[in-house]
């Protein structure tokens, strides 16, 4: 039960009736709060992380990631890459769809073509093209192998698949485009049930799933009749419901609600290493941030330890440059910004940066606490910061052109890298003109040696080219290096065989209930 | 109603409608924010991909173009195709309505409920400490932000008590089958009843939260036109020939203290209407109303502008609904 | 006086107002017989009405009856329960009032407020044919089909009819009509009048007639009781109390009346205001606006009994000249 | 002779108003409170204990000081950042006060003067103005505020103009009724009979005598408007940081319900106290001047 101190609660005197929870009949169901509907469950068409979550139930990739986000076969049954610019992939035997149609090659050639040609959508082109980067073409080299041929070397396109999931040719043909916006025929565990709009997507256990990845231990049909992903946008209520054992799994489980949620009876918390990197990105093309100097100054200024001890109850890793320790070529000896208040003073006079100058953070609702807490913290150097609140809708596009920032100081933001490897985050974000360089950060030596990486084969060589971009990287500090938050959940106790994937992926297929 | 007087009302409507479209279109597309750019964020679209998006959603021709092809559309029922679901709009929006109406109507019912005997009470025993306290209590309704008294609900009913459930329309391992679209009414046709006290279940907290302002300020309608009837002389009258109390009470006064109640209500049904997305968020419910909301933040302009256009409509054909009944109830004033 | 019908003495009607305690009706004495008419003269707020909503039993909150003893057919009204003074509303007392349209319930029809009255007192046999006869009775035309009309489609005179056959349907033995025809043009206040008085002589109905027109009471009603301030100050048969008016305060309403014998002669109207109610003493209440005024005013001026039925509250009463 | 008796003194219908108001002791209580509020806006800087942006995080989540933990350095405790929850009343004072005030202000004279010519002028401007009324009226209000917003780009003085495009329509509407109706009245045809211009007839005439109903709907009005702005900040469009409002403050608290109420309960309790006083006052002003509740 929630803690005794809840003193608005007992001060209401609410008649002590025992919380006679309506204790509805449990089948063996599992439901997960999520903050927001499917928009579609077109795995084509869309470009949203919640319905990415809920599709991913109902069909399944050529490839998808373990637990510990390592690439293992699914439909394929094995992949090799034959060159630089072509992968091929065997595709397992046996599967079946929804519907009952058998899968095949033919239907990976179809799911990629939709995804990657133009126009190839009823006239409209996926919006999820761009994932795919330089894939031009899937070719059927028999009936049981297909072969990915790129415009030039991709390295990471293997990472990029667990999120491509393959659709049903002649389901497609049945329904038109618009059908399958709502009546999807996937492979996957389950299968949709009913989708009541804004309210939930309802699926059943599919008894003749082929098993999934057979890498993955307890491979078979899913153990559990029904998943429910059901929407509820507001956080208080979201835990409210897991408290009151209506929901089993809540993802975004806000860091302060984590003691209120550990001594509750039913449920308890789950973390994992997020893949989020958060930074305060400075206005590089802007005086006085145009001094590295005072770039640096900034990163002694902000005592990132209390944000992530106070705010964040602990549950986020600090970071030194722009990489996740979890990913690939993470450079471990960049020296760290350690929280020097006189030091980031000193470096602001050297730069001739005036007592009282006002700056200000830009960033949206979701992360003005930070933000606030942030500038108060800036504000100890004398500097007057504060923090300003947008609209998503105006601020991200606003701070991807560079004449719309002009005006604009800092930014706090975040770039998501569900590929754990640099070239999914530095290329966009710290390449000179790349559409996430929010900070306007170009650096010769970076994009060289980004650009080589790009298409260099041996991953040793790869590695070390990206571990000497991330030292330039650092010792310029373009941005206000912050922390790599790990993803909080809400998990009933009685689910079991469960645990939260970096890629925030909630996957139901191996759940099983106590 | 003459059918003169009849058309009259709707040739009044027209204006109004074509002026909602008007500042609905010209709001959102002057908003800064492009919904392109916004689908496209943090994707390796290039250039000519936004572009070719742009064009698909036909957001590359003139504004005054995009209006007059917006209400040639309309009139035909035909509201474009809405950015994010890739669906037609009025299939998305026919999708969400019926939850918003039977989550207004509930509150508009519940509200009634309660103003009435409050306000009633409130004016028989004017300026005594009863009236002030039902005063009180009724402007304490009004005077509550709509989330923050949602929430409190929530902690209150749900995790502690569990007498109601957190949010959502109804349970999931209930099954019926969709006729109106109304779930209480569905559950009624269906002839199940386990299906409508959950229906009815999923409505107390959402409905008591969307409610009660709009109790608060029928209670006050509702006080001081019964105070006023009860100070007439046709009540004077019916006593003195004798009639109980209670009779003169509830038939002589009530009726006619109820004339501008209805009227009121039936207006404040459409800014319920429109008014209800806070509630629609905090509790999770599938309506109209948390929709729009998103949508306006997505930049969604089809589905925003249909919405609103529906929303006007409905709010006219309330305040036509509000006359009807102003003359049906009123026998002195006959059209 | 045995046989008197209604027998109000002492009533004392208090309104608490900020201002301190104001006693409407103060120290009331009034005796209608059956089939009486008792004409009840003053100005407005004089407590003419107060008076007889006290006997009603229909003050409206805060007024409450402080003292004082209503009989009504030998039976004091204050000392029965609220359930039996309301079952005599309507079947022994009723009441008429000024505006008929603002009396009747504009959203029931004329044969709903009629039959309803009935009903709540029993008496509802054959109600549709018992509704048209009232209406015929009170001389209304066609009375069968208005019985579904509503007030506002009733002319002037006939609406007044309606709300009179309203209040008789029970057939009260007493009615006080509270300025039945203030609101009528004079043409349709002769007719009213005669019905009431043809009504008055068919059911002996006792008739308590309180009007601020003297020539009315001079008219038809046999005795006059004047009030002023909430108190009677001359009591008397009419003939001779117009004739020889025993209170300053009647002197002056009747000089303030054009006469129809003697056409051009001036009219004097009363100086002053009346007193505020809320800061009285115990002396005469007209003696601010009183040529007659004297030292003595300002002690008690009890009601006189002057013989023939004649009283009055003024100190030099026989003084008084016409 | 001397009179003894008083005569009633001849009242003006303003201070018999009045008079009846000062009798109503709720509604004078409620008016003390509104003052209280309205000083301890203005003397905010003089006595908030602390700067309402100093946030120590340390301090975060402090329970008041009644309660275990708490300390009377912040005697209502602090918020999520540390920052002293008294201090951000007052100054929070200052932020819902000014938009309400603003805004029922401004809009109160528009819609006055917009009611006045519809009501009186009647013609194409009633026309006009009665279907721009209808226009606003059937938009929803947050979706109005929200799309507004979103294109001003959130900020206080946003909010405001935002608040005031759909406020002006409830007073138009009020004083256009009353207008309507005071056209037919004697006094304004004695008026215009007198040759009075038409504009002077509006002003001087009519006006005074819908000013009554404008206050009322002013006042009822207002706490709508507060509760806005706390609906507005729920949606991330709310006043900007540092400066704190009582609906931001709601609003930022509202996941701390539980383990610190006092965040989100303290400024919500006031909004209620506030808003509670403003309509007790109005509703006595509104008993006290509505003469027909008062018959002789």
């Amino acid at each position: 039960m929630p803690t005794r101190r809840s003193v608005l609660l007992s001060s209401i005197g609410v008649l002590a009736a025992p919380g006679l929870a309506f204790a509805q009949p449990r089948a063996r169901e599992v439901r997960v709060g999520m903050a927001q509907d499917a928009l579609t469950l077109d795995p084509a068409n869309h470009r949203n992380r919640e319905t990415e979550t809920i599709i991913r139930n109902m069909m399944d990739g050529v490839l998808t990631r373990d637990a510990d986000m390592r690439i293992v076969p699914e439909i394929a049954e094995s992949f090799r890459q034959v060159d630089a610019k072509t992968w091929e992939f065997r595709v397992r035997q046996g599967i079946r769809f929804h519907s009952g149609d058998a899968l095949t090659a033919a239907d990976i050639k179809f799911t990629f073509d939709r995804l990657v040609k133009d126009g190839a959508m009823g006239g409209q082109t996926s919006p999820r093209k761009g994932l795919l980067g330089p894939l031009e073409d899937t070719v059927m080299a028999d009936d049981r192998t297909v072969r990915m041929v790129l415009s030039d070397p991709w390295p990471i396109l293997p990472a990029m698949l667990p999120f491509q999931e393959v659709v049903n040719r002649r389901q497609v043909e049945r329904v038109g485009q618009e059908g399958m916006q709502t009546r999807p025929d996937g492979c996957g565990p389950f299968k949709l049930a009913e989708w009541r709009r804004g309210e939930a997507v309802i699926m059943e256990r599919f008894a003749e799933y082929y098993g999934g990845s057979t890498e993955i231990p307890v491979a078979g049909p899913a153990q559990i009749d029904r998943a429910i992903f059901r929407v509820m946008p507001e956080n208080s209520a979201r835990i409210a419901a897991l408290l009151a054992g209506e929901v089993d799994i809540i993802s975004e489980l806000p860091a302060s609600a984590m003691r209120q949620v550990e001594a509750s009876r039913n449920a308890q918390v789950m973390k994992v290493n997020g893949t989020r990197t958060f930074f305060v990105s400075l206005n590089n093309a802007k005086a006085p941030f145009n001094d590295v100097r005072v770039r640096r100054a900034l990163n002694h200024a902000l005592d990132k330890a209390a944000i992530i001890s106070r705010i964040l109850a602990g549950t986020a890793t600090p970071l030194r440059g722009v990489m996740s320790p979890d990913a690939f070529a993470f450079n471990p000896d960049i020296p760290e910004y350690a929280h020097d208040l006189a030091r980031a003073r000193a470096l602001l006079a050297e730069a001739g940066v005036a007592q009282g100058t006002e700056m200000v953070i830009d960033t949206t609702a979701a992360l003005k606490e930070i933000a606030e807490a942030i500038a108060a913290l800036l504000s100890r150097t004398g500097l007057r910061v504060r923090a300003q609140i947008w609209e998503g809708a105006v601020l991200g596009p606003m701070w991807q052109n560079a004449e719309r920032r002009r005006e604009r100081d800092m930014f706090l933001t975040s770039w998501g890298n569900g590929a754990l490897d640099p070239s999914d985050i530095m290329v966009p974000v710290l390449r000179t003109g790349g559409r996430g360089n929010s900070a306007g950060f170009s650096n010769a030596e970076v994009d060289r040696l980004l650009d080589a990486a790009e298409t260099e084969a041996d991953q040793g060589r790869r590695a070390d080219m990206y571990k000497r971009a991330q030292a330039i990287v650092t010792e310029q500090a373009p941005w206000i290096f912050l922390w790599l938050p790990q993803d909080i959940y809400g998990v009933a106790r009685r689910v079991q065989n469960w645990r939260p994937q970096a890629d925030s992926r909630i996957n139901l297929h191996r759940v099983r209930l106590a | 109603m003459s059918v003169s007087r009849l058309l009259e009302r709707l040739l009044q409507t027209l204006p109004v409608l074509l002026g909602v479209s008007l500042i609905v279109f010209l709001m959102i597309t002057l908003t800064p924010g492009d919904p392109v750019e916004i689908m496209l964020a943090d994707s390796r679209a290039t250039p000519e991909q936004a572009a070719q998006l742009r064009a698909d959603l036909g957001l590359d021709r003139p504004l005054p173009e995009r209006f007059l092809v917006f209400l040639g559309n309309a009139l035909t029922g035909d509201f474009g195709i809405s950015f994010f679901h890739r669906r037609p709009v009025w299939d998305v929006i026919a999708e969400r309505l019926p939850a918003t109406i039977e989550l207004t109507l509930a509150a508009i019912l519940l509200a009634i409920a309660v103003a009435i005997p409050l306000g009633v009470i409130a004016a028989v025993k004017r300026d005594t400490w009863i009236d002030r306290t039902l005063t009180a209590v009724s402007l304490f309704g009004v005077s509550l932000p709509g989330f923050w008294f949602g929430i409190l609900l929530i902690l209150l009913f749900a995790v502690q008590l569990g007498i109601f459930p957190v949010g959502g329309r109804t349970s999931f391992d209930l099954e019926v089958t969709r006729v109106t679209g109304f779930l209480v009414l569905d559950s009624i046709i269906a002839g199940r009843a386990d299906a409508l006290l959950a229906a009815l279940r999923h409505l107390a907290l959402p409905a008591i939260t969307l409610g009660l302002p709009t109790a608060a300020l029928l209670a006050r309608v509702v006080r001081s036109s019964m105070a006023e009837v009860l100070t007439s002389d046709y009540v004077l009258f019916a006593e003195a020939k004798g009639l109980s109390h209670r009779r003169v009470l509830l038939r002589h006064a009530l009726k006619n203290a109820l004339i501008p109640v209805v009227t009121v209500a039936a207006i404040e049904t459409g800014s319920l209407l429109g008014g209800n997305m806070i509630v629609e968020t905090v509790f999770g419910w599938p309506g109209l109303g948390r929709l729009v909301v998103e949508s306006i933040f997505a930049r969604n302009y089809p589905l925003v502008q249909a919405a609103v256009l529906l929303y006007a409509v409905t709010y006219v054909m309330l305040n036509f609904t509000a006359d009807l009944l102003y003359t049906a109830l009123n026998p002195k004033v006959r059209l | 006086m045995s046989g008197a019908l209604l027998q109000v003495r002492g009533l004392r009607t208090v309104f608490p107002t900020r201002r301190g305690p104001v006693a409407a009706a103060d120290g009331v004495d009034l005796e209608i017989a059956a089939g009486e008419a008792l004409g009840v003269v003053g100005e407005s707020g004089s407590g003419k009405s107060v008076t007889f909503l006290s006997v009603l039993g229909l003050l409206r909150p805060p007024g409450r009856i402080e003292a004082g003893e209503i009989l009504f057919d030998g039976r004091d009204l204050r000392r029965l329960p609220r359930g039996a003074l309301r079952a005599l509303r309507g079947r022994q007392m009723a009441l008429a009032m000024q505006d008929a349209l603002s009396a009747l319930n504009p959203a029931f029809t004329i044969g709903q407020q009629l039959i309803e009255t009935l009903q709540a007192h029993g008496l509802a046999k054959d109600a549709r044919a018992q509704a048209a006869a009232a209406l015929t009775r009170v001389g209304i035309p066609a009375a069968a089909e208005r019985l579904d009309d509503y007030p506002h489609q009733f002319s002037g005179g006939m609406r007044q009819r309606a709300m009179i056959a309203i209040s008789l349907a029970a057939r009260p033995r007493l009615l006080v009509a509270d300025e039945p025809t203030t609101a009528l043009d004079v043409t349709l206040r002769a007719q009213v009048l005669d019905l009431l008085d043809d009504l008055r002589e068919q059911d002996g109905l006792a008739l308590a007639l309180i009007t601020h027109d003297l020539a009315v009471v001079a008219e038809r009603c046999p005795r006059v009781m004047v009030m002023y301030a909430g108190q009677v100050v001359e009591t008397g048969p009419t003939t001779e109390v117009v004739a020889s008016p025993r209170h300053p305060y009647t002197r002056g309403l009747l000089e303030s009346l054009p006469r129809l014998e003697d056409p051009d002669r001036p009219l004097h109207p009363i100086p002053g205001q009346v007193p505020d109610l809320a800061r009285l003493d115990g002396g005469c209440r007209f003696r601010n606006r009183c040529a007659m005024a004297q030292p003595a005013c300002m002690g008690p001026t009890p009601l006189v009994d002057l013989g023939q039925g004649r009283a009055s509250r003024c100190l030099r009463a026989v003084e008084v000249t016409p | 002779m001397s009179a003894t008796i008083a005569e009633d003194a001849p009242v003006s219908p303003l201070r018999l108003g009045l008079d009846r108001f000062a009798g109503n002791r709720t509604a004078l209580v409620a008016a003390a409170l509104i003052m209280l509020f309205i000083l301890a806006a203005l003397a905010a800087p003089l006595i908030a204990p602390h700067d309402p942006a100093d946030a120590d995080l340390f301090r975060r989540l402090q329970p008041p000081a009644w309660q275990e933990g708490g300390d009377w350095a912040f005697p209502l405790g602090c918020d999520s950042l540390g920052r002293d929850m008294l201090s951000r009343l007052l100054y929070g004072a200052r932020v819902s006060l000014m938009v309400a005030a603003l805004v029922i202000g401004i809009a109160a004279v528009i819609g006055t003067l917009a009611g006045l010519a519809a009501g009186y002028l009647r013609g194409w401007t009633d026309t006009l103005i009665s279907r721009l009324v209808d226009t606003l009226l059937g938009f929803p209000y947050l979706v109005f505020a929200i799309g507004l917003m979103a294109m001003m780009g959130p900020g206080l003085h946003n909010i405001v103009l935002v608040l005031i495009y759909k406020e002006w329509v409830f007073s138009c509407r009020v004083v256009r009724g009353e207008t309507l109706a005071a056209r037919e009245q004697d006094y304004v045809e004695a008026a215009r009979a007198l040759g009075c211009g038409t504009r002077h007839i509006m002003l001087r005439e009519i006006l005074p005598n819908v000013l009554s109903p404008v206050l009322v709907v002013a006042t009822f009005r207002m706490a709508y408007v507060i509760i806005m702005e706390a609906s507005l900040s729920f949606l991330g469009l709310g006043v900007q940081p540092p400066t704190p409002s009582w609906g931001s403050m709601v609003s930022d608290g509202r996941e701390h319900l539980v383990d610190a109420w006092w965040v989100s309960t303290l400024p919500g309790l006031a909004i209620l106290a506030l808003v509670l006083s403003i309509n007790l006052a109005s509703q006595g002003l509104r008993d006290a001047f509505d003469p027909r509740l008062h018959q002789a």
